[in-house]
């Protein structure tokens, strides 16, 4: 085991799966000679050379396109968008290409990638650096979306993403990029997508949460705990499909429900997870699920800190549930 | 602020697309009035090569009317189709080679046809039933067939430009001499994925055919309202793209254009953006009325140029045609018809179930559920879910 | 009053409000000579001009993008998408622009139109000509989104979105285009955004949709009212922001609450309205709420009417909510 | 399948960006080699006017180094500066009429300063305070101001270009003499937004200055990456838009290809796009470490065309400018700068309850509740909300 940060566990990922698999190649902005801006890339152009490491014209249409073409003619395409907020340029290609692919074409044509690209909020950048778009993606049938928390399981889930059939969004929290340093096994291994994890145990309230606001959750239940509350926080890791099974056994456990999410609350994941809730242990339910979650507003620059769901306004959502 | 007057600014013009452009001076040519081939841009079809491709043109004509019929019956939804435009469609896959993928936009069964998608599963795709390789999934004319190297159809227009640009750049990757060619409109060159797909081509030298049918309209839009351009081939050098214009209804020009620009991508020497200028003969699809919007006589003007019966002027005059042939022809183009269509009306709808199928390689534990549900729920017999 | 149809309603509306306002503007493909591929611009051209009703370039982002700096300039842009599935190639500009305008200038810059376009399934367009896209818009903070659901309800919300200073997605269920016929004012007459109408009252089970789907739900609800089960239909007309008290009131009443929609159902508008009814009436809930919607796959051509929302799938969730 | 080898393909070129290019025979080029002005081209800027914009230039530098000074001093989250640019940037504002609207990329803070923008609302921007314009919403350098005529930044590339072509048309449908100019990359050309603006400027013909900053990076993505068309000027004709090459180190040269076409757009004759060559003499932004990808010497190469340098030569051969002029200018200028800095830093930040603000004209029911909530909560107090 070695100790790496999210941003060096994606880039071993990323080498051993270039090594392993040939039809491997990364492309966009930035991401070759440079490594790309937060140096998620950075070797991966001097070790696999140009044709595999491919800096692109600034477009993010132009990226995700020509990636859909080099999938349906047999690549692994892993494309890079540099901020999760400059996806909506390729929206038409994901959402009615990419998703539809195999679909519209009775699965003649799978076609696969991963589309890398870092999300939230947490690092002053405004508007158009902070945004995270998960719902409108999930929204969309055909897609996996995935979220990991911390350095071992990026490293693992990217590389069960790569292997995947289905075209997977792979959304790097940005703000824990460096911050979320941990053991990361060495060598080849996978996190099975589309299974949550219990980060901490506990009997009196559920936080389902994922990305960097797992360690938010993590600061809440500490504080909640000195209160008495023992919360269990679920880190979903993939998005979508979702654990369901991890989330309502927590809640049939618990009775108690606090979703945490950085997008804005209307339309956002933690809707779903509260109408699944609802679905599935409505009669386990004694509190009204709770959701803590960015404002529905732009993202706001200087006042970021107190738009975002951090402890301070997850612990007095826990505790009003707790108490409820 | 006051009203605004019409007074100035740009307008429809409410001038006809006028053949004479097919045949200026910058647009490759090699049937001449006569009948005659220009021996320097022949590309030197031989006799039976010419038959087939005409009995090719003939076919996808005779299918398309039949499908518009099939539509004014009530027997299928829709039908969009490509009378007038058959020489740009079938000469261009003609000049395909076999390693070569074809990505269409939804005008070209007739390409899809000539490179060997069966009639049936063309019928099937408009019957939208259980033989469909779509799956019944999509509308009619929204076919795929991997088999035959024929990409997916889809609705948004020009995505498929971006991406047949992307499967040639793969195929470069990989050392492969496999061409791509892409088919769009002239609308569709307004579109992002025009932009996007030529500039990467452009970019990557990426061995990729983009074919613009001019056929002077995107539904009751004219060509000058696309671009204020000379024409659409010109866009290429702002990409450093090559381009070219054809006389899209001359079958000769059309393949001698085609295979010009897959000989360069094949060596290596990157990407051609051949504008084929043709003229839509009928209505946009089957949904529309073109009467609304479309000049009188234009029509008729253009019917002259009709590539099929300039082809047919030009096989007489080389005394290869005549009309017991026609007629044989026809006779067994019906029949060829008439038993596909039967064999394609008779399928069943897809299956129920199918609805959940291909959208991930396996369903999720949602995707189950929701399956079931409907299995379970009072629709579910008599479609043989 | 006069009979018409929705897009004669609709017509009435832009003629009306053109006439009345010559900032008005109506942009888009085939919008023009020919009035829309639905004749919902017809005759507008001659009466206004090639200036004022424009047929413009294929591209959308260049409609959308061309109608921000028209807005910005001072105009109303009523732009046409031809179809609502085909807004994609905009959603840049409408999420990151036009959303965020008025925003991120200080309230510098407000900046309005009404994008007009069709949705929702039932004529046979398969993938791209069927899709309902609501939640993909609700869920950026900044825009209002509306979808009447008969003639006299269409002119009067389409009057009071261009006269509204928000930017606003005005979606036209093309299943009821022609179908939805009824009288409609004649003349100046507003219906005011935000407020929903029950168009059923009913005390045992409340039922919450909008567009084409609530026809389903009346035919649905007679069938249920033969079984001694009545329905409380809320029409929602606005969809966002969603009519609350209209919602709340309903389920405080029935205690059950069955939501219809034609879009997908993973983090669909349903969702958002099952999580504000637990947040808002959760000790009132007597059952799980209840969603029937489009599957989570692409929409699919030949097994559309299996596809969609239909009376025959609502009545068996009312009557299993209703005896729940 | 067998490993990709990297012989074939394009490739990073490692050569420089060549000033040379700048220099070349079809570039608009007003100051010659000995500081002289070639009469052919002059735009006849009057002595006041010229020190005016050696002032406006030298400040906007002035600024640029302090602002990248307290990013490093941790006092601002970020800066993205115009360092080499000022001629460019000042330039094409100073060719604005009073009645014109200017829409920036990220770059043109020069350009806002020398419209009227307040040195001090420039800084509360990069504060992000309650005096901010933009109430503190969105990152350093990224203001607005509607009292000057100068759009919203946003960090997305190239929308502004669509929306300034939409503005420029809405004011030609209003028969107003309104031209508007906007700012954009050589890498935003690549963007689907600059394919749009410059294809509906084309068709509407409407009175916009489509102005490209070929500053030879896109962070670090080369300019022939992103296009293999010869320069970006060229690009126009594939719209029907006039294009022009400029010497963007040239501040007449700039001034003449950008009074030109505010002429020919107020004048009804369309769109024009503007290439100016100039350099990026600095990181892309404060974030940015370009070691990792310019070639060694580049910088040092295209300072020797620094446009401060050369318009302050030809100051002095004209006998306008000296030492002391230039040290009493600075002077000046850090006294302006440190009052206005000292104003801005001093301001709290926006009220907390502005959050919830201008999302829409009157906040919603969910917004109030979200307001609410927030401000009855732990974190409320202390900041003004
Ligand atoms: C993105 C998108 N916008 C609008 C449409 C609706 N539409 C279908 S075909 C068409 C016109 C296409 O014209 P052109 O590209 O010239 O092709 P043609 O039909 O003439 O072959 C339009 C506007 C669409 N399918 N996709
Ligand atoms: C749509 C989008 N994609 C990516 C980015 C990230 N990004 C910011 S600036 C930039 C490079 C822009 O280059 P250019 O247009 O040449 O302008 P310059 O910075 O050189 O002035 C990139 C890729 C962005 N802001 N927006
Ligand atoms: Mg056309
Ligand atoms: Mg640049």
């Amino acid at each position: 085991m070695a100790q790496m940060n999210m941003v060096q566990a994606i880039n071993d990922a990323l080498r051993l799966e270039m090594k392993r698999d040939d039809r491997v190649v990364v492309l966009g902005e930035d991401v070759g000679k440079v490594g790309g801006v937060f140096r998620v890339t950075a070797g991966l152009y001097d070790e696999f050379g140009d044709e595999r490491v491919i800096d692109t014209p600034l477009s993010e249409g132009g990226i995700i396109g020509t990636a859909i073409g080099m999938a349906l003619y047999g690549l692994v395409p892993v494309p890079e968008i540099q901020f999760a907020d400059f996806i909506f340029p390729a929206y038409d290609q994901i959402v009615s290409e990419l998703a539809k692919y195999r679909y519209r074409s009775g699965g003649e044509y799978p076609c696969k990638m991963v589309i890398r690209t870092p999300v939230g909020g947490g690092i002053r950048g405004g508007h158009y650096h902070s945004q995270s778009p998960e719902a409108q993606f999930i929204h969309v049938a055909g897609l996996k979306v995935v979220c990991p928390s911390n350095a071992a399981d990026a490293k693992g889930l990217l590389l069960a993403a790569i292997r995947d059939p289905d075209p997977v969004l792979f959304f790097e929290p940005k703000r824990v990029y460096r911050a979320a340093k941990g053991e990361v096994p060495e060598g080849d291994y996978t996190v099975p997508l589309g299974q949550a994890k219990v980060v901490r145990p506990g009997a009196d309230v559920t936080i389902v949460t994922w990305g960097a606001m797992v360690y938010e959750a993590l600061d809440a239940a500490n504080k909640a705990s000195a209160e008495g509350v023992e919360c269990e926080i679920v880190d979903l890791r993939t998005l979508w499909p979702l654990d369901i099974d991890s989330v309502v056994a927590s809640v049939k456990k618990t009775g108690r429900l606090v979703v945490v999410h950085e997008a804005p609350r209307s339309c956002g994941l933690g809707g779903e997870i509260v109408s699944l809730v609802n679905e599935k242990a409505f009669l386990h339910l004694e509190a009204p699920p709770v959701r803590v979650t960015g404002f529905d507003t732009p993202f706001p620059y200087t006042l970021e800190m107190e738009y975002l769901p951090l402890a301070h306004r997850i612990l007095p959502a826990v505790l009003a549930t707790a108490k409820y | 602020m006051t009203t605004v007057s019409t007074d100035r600014g740009p307008h429809h013009r409410s001038a006809e697309r006028r053949p004479e452009d097919a045949l200026a001076a910058d647009v490759l040519r090699v049937m001449r009035p006569d009948g005659s081939l220009d021996p320097a841009a022949d590309p030197h079809l031989s006799d039976a090569e010419v038959l087939a491709l005409y009995r090719a043109m003939v076919r996808t004509r005779v299918v398309d009317e039949r499908a518009v019929a099939l539509q004014r019956q009530g027997r299928i939804g829709f039908h969009i189709g490509s009378l007038g435009e058959e020489a740009t469609i079938v000469g261009s896959a003609f000049a395909l080679r076999p390693q070569d993928w074809l990505f269409p936009c939804y005008r070209e069964f007739g390409a899809a046809l000539l490179r060997g998608l069966p009639l049936e599963r063309y019928f099937d795709n408009l019957f939208g039933n259980a033989g469909d390789l779509a799956k019944g999934r999509q509308m009619p004319d929204h076919w795929c067939d991997r088999e035959h190297k024929l990409g997916s159809v889809s609705s948004p227009i020009g995505t498929q430009i971006t991406q047949a640009v992307g499967f040639a750049w793969a195929a470069r990757l990989r050392r492969d001499d496999v061409v791509a060619l892409v088919y769009f409109g002239d609308g569709a060159t307004s579109s992002s994925d025009f932009h996007n797909g030529l500039n990467f081509a452009g970019v990557y030298r990426t061995p990729t055919v983009l074919l613009c049918r001019n056929n002077g309209w995107a539904i009751s839009v004219p060509t000058e309202r696309q671009t204020a351009s000379e024409g659409f081939a010109s866009k290429g050098a702002a990409y450093g793209v090559h381009g070219v214009r054809c006389d899209g209804n001359d079958l000769f020009a059309v393949v001698r254009a085609c295979r010009d620009a897959i000989a360069r991508a094949s060596r290596g020497d990157g990407p051609t953006l051949v504008e084929a200028l043709t003229y839509r003969l009928s209505g946009h699809s089957t949904s529309d009325d073109p009467k609304a919007y479309r000049p009188e006589g234009e029509v008729a003007r253009w019917s002259e140029l009709d590539p099929i019966e300039r082809l047919r002027a030009h096989l007489v005059a080389r005394g290869q045609w005549g009309a017991p042939a026609e007629a044989a022809l026809h006779a067994e183009l019906a029949e060829e018809v008439r038993a596909s269509l039967a064999a394609a009306e008779k399928k069943p709808a897809p299956a129920l179930a199918s609805m959940f199928e291909d959208v991930y390689a396996e369903p999720p534990w949602h995707l189950r559920e929701q399956r079931e549900a409907l299995l379970a729920g009072p629709r579910a017999k008599g479609h043989g879910g």
